[in-house]
């Protein structure tokens, strides 16, 4: 629990506010798909704004992340402007990959944002890749991978780990446990459901972190700092969450029942932290409004900027198959 | 519509498949990432865990080399699973076991082993799903010895493909087509039964063969339409059967028309095309009137913007283009 | 330990006949290699002797076991005619397999033996899947299935052990953990060394066991008896081995000292064995006399039947392709 | 023999090749199963990591897609990893790896990210390794949009096409030829340098032209040979780069000759000739003065006996009866 002193009025603020417009950008993406305007695949990650919140306020710019195609969330506390989102979802050139990934493949490599990846947890050896690079040159960046409790399952999730302790390279995993995988229960995907052993087995230091707390995800960030930035070894935080909505826009969420999903939307991390944060003093009624006001503005300029889009010319379909000047 | 027949859509008609086969072999179960809670993917199995069980209805971990090697061992040991990969996009990491073991255990166990085993995928592109979930790979798929490789591309087939690979002896991989849940189609109904050897002429026709598989059927159909008003009538081949192909189909459309437009959305280079086409060069060069022309995928990983996507793989003008030029 | 009252000579004089044999047959495997007669990748299983002959002899013959390509000595414990292994080798129809595997691909069904599996892990699925059958049957068969260090740190291993304890099957994974995959020695290979903390990790109950030690072996399989045959519950027991010789016949050893395999030998489980039965009294000199000579002529026997096997004729190489009578 | 050349064995060509660019650039490294203690397992690398160190030689776990994966991920952090897949066989583990990511990212991110990774592995037929150890897998590559595949079938080829794959800023996948390792060929020595990007003409002639590529190369030129006393002059184009396909050479020497015959290990159906006959047929019909003919691996697992092995892929005589039908 992190101690009321070390957080001032401002970071509050600022925290708040990154958790309400992702909250925000996700309503409005689901609004804009209904709408016909977002096609394909669409995840949302309502619910579990701490974890992108609390893990980002935690890394550095020049430190690297990358994650799964329910990264809206990551790609926002990285700081990739909501319009560049949004443009990317409506397939237009302004998009932040150009228009060629939509909702499941978000880039910014000048954010050190690298994805995006749509097949479950094959960006993990990505991750102790990037790190191995980073081992190599000397530097002192975290790779930060994010994934959930399903791909904890896949075979990538025990390799990685096994190769980032075995080199020694900086990569913090943050499980996102949300309990689900797609209609799998956490207890229907692992016969051992503590994933925190699985991670310990492979030699990497990992802990559970209450991923509804945001306080609570910042409080491990700082060992996860002195760990993987310090001291160079990769970590594994277990934030154990809950995704309010449906998995993707074709979910009947017939394997959930509405009880539990009420449960945990009154743990919501949003109104939880911004309690704490009125009651610490750091936060009035009118700082709440101020931010609400901020928030609904960013996203109402966002979706019109992604309105205001270009199309790419079918002329350059080809692009970006190899590098500009290739043989081809 | 005579009462043997019936209006079914192609979701319904795989449905009726897995219930037929799930009811005449107690061998036979169904096991995958969300067949059963969840309602499948994209509901095909929808209501079948309640009707069959948890024993006959497995859902399974995010752990597709996992599952799909426990069930070409189920099959070895007597059992007659059907092992569903959610789409086709992830069947790369079960490659392997499809290849190494299912395909060769006959064989390097100089015949003592079968593996009767269905290995079901949804594939194929056509709704913005991007670069990692529009894969058309049947020609990895039909390049590889000891495997029958199914093309579903009509509701006929959806309904009568599983019964007919069920009996096989050997691994069967079906492959279905996502973007065609929802059409309606009309089937034979109660008689049933298809060969899965043959490949089955879909519209009959005397100036140009149209040669094609999977949601190339539909396009196909719908350019012969367009050309019968311009008085040309394409005959169209529904190759159905990808491996072992059916070359004694293939060479009796060419020898009778002597002209031959291949259709796929897979890319072009190594296709399904570039078989029928070296087949034909061998076995009817004298026949042809005109070169074999092929129509596939355009090189390039698949982009999220539609019109992108669209101008990525054959559509029915491109295909009605081509027949002009081969008749020129 | 197993006490020695609970053996007795017939049982003692049995497995060091057993443990012999796999010496010796090794020993002509590698005459054999050099003289040209058996060609491609031959691994030998000298050293790790006790494994074989122990876990064998905890097993019914109604129950499935499945190996490596290093499975000469569970092949022959499984009771395998050296006969038909040594023609296997000599590629000829006498093979156990028609002489179509090699050494790596030994197989015989009506042993239960599935093979002979020469992708690192690639045979675990299979084993879970064997055992999910023998569990749907309702049968209280043991599928025991035989891998190394190196094979642990495929995802297969986790995915695997995994299911297994998922589907709750009776699956009895044994590591022959011989301290190096190739030339990686263990510590290269897994980053947490401790083999055992992996297997817990995902559920299965897990042991080690001093694989140079056949009493411990034995005792081992008691346990293991319990728990998976009985219980119907999955186990991994990891057997703590060296391999005598060299990874395969293209191995130069560069990465152990001739002193570490000198200190290894010094425990060969062969003589710890022997001199154990004949301190207890179970064995004497002259019954060492008798299975040396009984090994050695069933040893010259097998070689003599290899030299005098046929091989195939080249008009059927496509057999075993597809189930006879295959549409092909 | 001028200076300038110098004859090699292919082992030591490809040894020499990896020290060159290991010399020239500090990012470059290499990875892979015992590349490093064990010498390389066929000994290529032997030596290298005396010379180079553990930081430049990294042996790995049995985890292709683990390995493969952070291979690229340090590609895109901006190092030139060479990654050893020890054998084709053990690809397909890593396959996903290599299509949805190396292959894709850059697409999927609009050109932001370059994966410039090389993949090495030894592969092709003709050492009595039976079924899962023999594979010829360059059509299953050659088929990917956003990979370079390259065959070496040559000494020159082993000796320069790495030096020139480091220069490529997309994944280059090699195919090393593992029956060539011990061959001596002659190479031009300082010099040196090849493009990765044409295919080359091995011998000239006027009469038929012999396209292939990988241990095909040899075997055409010795059928050349045999042909040349006949008095026929074959054309044997060594096509190197399969994807992507040079071709304008390939149609060049066809509209020279008028007459080809395609040779591969490779299963045929689905395979490198498949695409080299459609293309003829498309760009070169007219000009053909007899039907291409395809030579390539008969559609079985690969069988364990050395007569059993030979008469699955083309060999010398086949290719000259071949010819000689196509002479007719
Ligand atoms: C390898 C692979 N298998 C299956 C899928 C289909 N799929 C997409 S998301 C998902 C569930 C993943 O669950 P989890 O890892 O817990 O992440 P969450 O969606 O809960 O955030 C599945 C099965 C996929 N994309 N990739
Ligand atoms: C997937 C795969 N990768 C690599 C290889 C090459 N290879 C064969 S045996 C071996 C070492 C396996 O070591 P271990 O599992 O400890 O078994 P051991 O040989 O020591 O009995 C390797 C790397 C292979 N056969 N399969
Ligand atoms: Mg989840
Ligand atoms: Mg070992």
């Amino acid at each position: 629990m992190v101690d009321r002193l070390i957080m001032d009025g401002e970071t509050a603020r600022h925290l708040l506010w990154q958790m309400r417009r992702i909250r925000s950008f996700e309503a409005a993406s689901a609004e804009q798909y209904s709408a016909g305007s977002i096609r394909g695949f669409l995840h949302l990650y309502s619910g579990e704004e701490a974890i992108a919140a609390g893990v980002m306020h935690g890394l550095q710019e020049s430190d690297f992340v990358i994650s799964t195609y329910r990264e809206h969330g990551h790609a926002l506390a990285r700081s990739i402007a909501p319009s560049a989102i949004m443009a990317e979802m409506f397939g237009t050139v302004e998009g932040c990959s150009k228009g060629r990934g939509g909702s499941m493949h978000l880039f910014d490599v000048q954010r050190n944002f690298y994805g995006g990846n749509a097949i479950v947890a094959s960006h993990l050896p990505l991750a102790v890749g990037m790190a191995l690079a980073v081992r190599k040159r000397g530097e002192h960046h975290v790779v930060c991978c994010f994934f959930g409790d399903g791909a904890a399952a896949e075979g990538e999730f025990a390799e990685s780990l096994n190769l980032a302790a075995l080199w020694n390279v900086p990569v913090l995993f943050v499980c996102e446990n949300n309990l689900y995988a797609m209609g799998t229960a956490l207890k229907y995907s692992h016969a051992a459901t503590d994933l925190v052993t699985k991670g310990t087995a492979q030699g990497v230091e990992s802990m559970n972190v209450d991923g509804m707390d945001l306080l609570a995800v910042i409080d491990a960030m700082r060992h996860a700092n002195a760990v993987v930035r310090t001291a160079g070894k990769p970590m594994l935080l277990v934030c154990n969450t809950y995704r309010f909505r449906a998995h993707s826009m074709f979910d009947a969420e017939l394997y959930r029942t509405k009880e539990e999903v009420e449960q945990w939307r009154q743990r919501d991390p949003i109104e939880a932290f911004a309690a704490w944060a009125m009651n610490c003093g750091l936060l009035t009624e009118s700082n709440i409004d101020e931010i609400n006001a901020r928030v609904d503005a960013e996203i109402d300029q966002a979706v019109a900027f992604a309105k205001g889009g270009h199309l790419e010319s079918v002329t350059t379909l080809e692009r970006y198959t190899y590098a500009e000047g290739h043989h081809e | 519509m005579n009462d043997q027949a019936l209006t079914i859509s192609y979701r319904k008609a795989l449905r009726q498949a897995l219930r037929d086969v799930l009811h005449a072999d107690e061998r036979a179960f169904l096991m995958g990432e969300d067949v059963g809670r969840y309602g499948g993917a994209f509901a095909v199995s929808k209501g079948l865990l309640d009707e069959f069980g948890p024993e006959r209805i497995m859902d399974t971990p995010l752990s597709e080399s996992g599952f799909v090697g426990a069930g070409i061992g189920a099959a070895i040991a007597g059992m007659r699973p059907i092992v569903e990969i959610m789409t086709v996009n992830f069947s790369l990491l079960a490659m392997d076991q499809i290849v190494n073991n299912a395909a060769t255990l006959r064989h390097m166990s100089g015949g003592q082993i079968g593996v009767p085993i269905v290995i079901r995928m949804g594939c194929g592109v056509g709704r913005q799903l991007a670069a990692q979930h529009s894969h058309s790979w049947e020609p990895l798929f039909a390049h590889i010895a000891g495997l029958t490789v199914l093309s579903v591309g009509t509701h006929e087939d959806a309904r009568w493909v599983l019964p007919a690979a069920m009996q096989s002896e050997d691994p069967v991989v079906i492959l279905e087509y996502t973007s065609l849940l929802n059409t309606e189609g009309t089937v034979e109904n109660g008689v049933g039964g298809v060969d899965i050897s043959t490949a089955r002429i879909r519209r009959r026709g005397n100036d140009v063969s149209l040669i094609t598989y999977g949601t190339g059927v539909m396009k196909c159909l719908a350019a012969a339409d367009v050309l019968a008003h311009e008085g040309v009538e394409a005959e169209v081949l529904d190759l159905r059967v990808l491996r072992p192909l059916d070359q004694q189909s293939i060479l009796s459309t060419v020898m009778h028309t002597h002209r031959a437009v291949v259709v796929e959305d897979a890319w072009r280079t190594l296709g399904v095309g570039a078989e029928v086409s070296a087949r034909i060069m061998e076995h009817a060069f004298r026949d042809l009137a005109a070169p074999v022309v092929r129509l596939g995928g355009v090189e390039v990983p698949m982009p999220y913007p539609r019109h992108l996507e669209d101008a990525a793989v054959p559509q029915v003008d491109g295909i009605v283009d081509a027949v002009r030029r081969v008749l020129q």
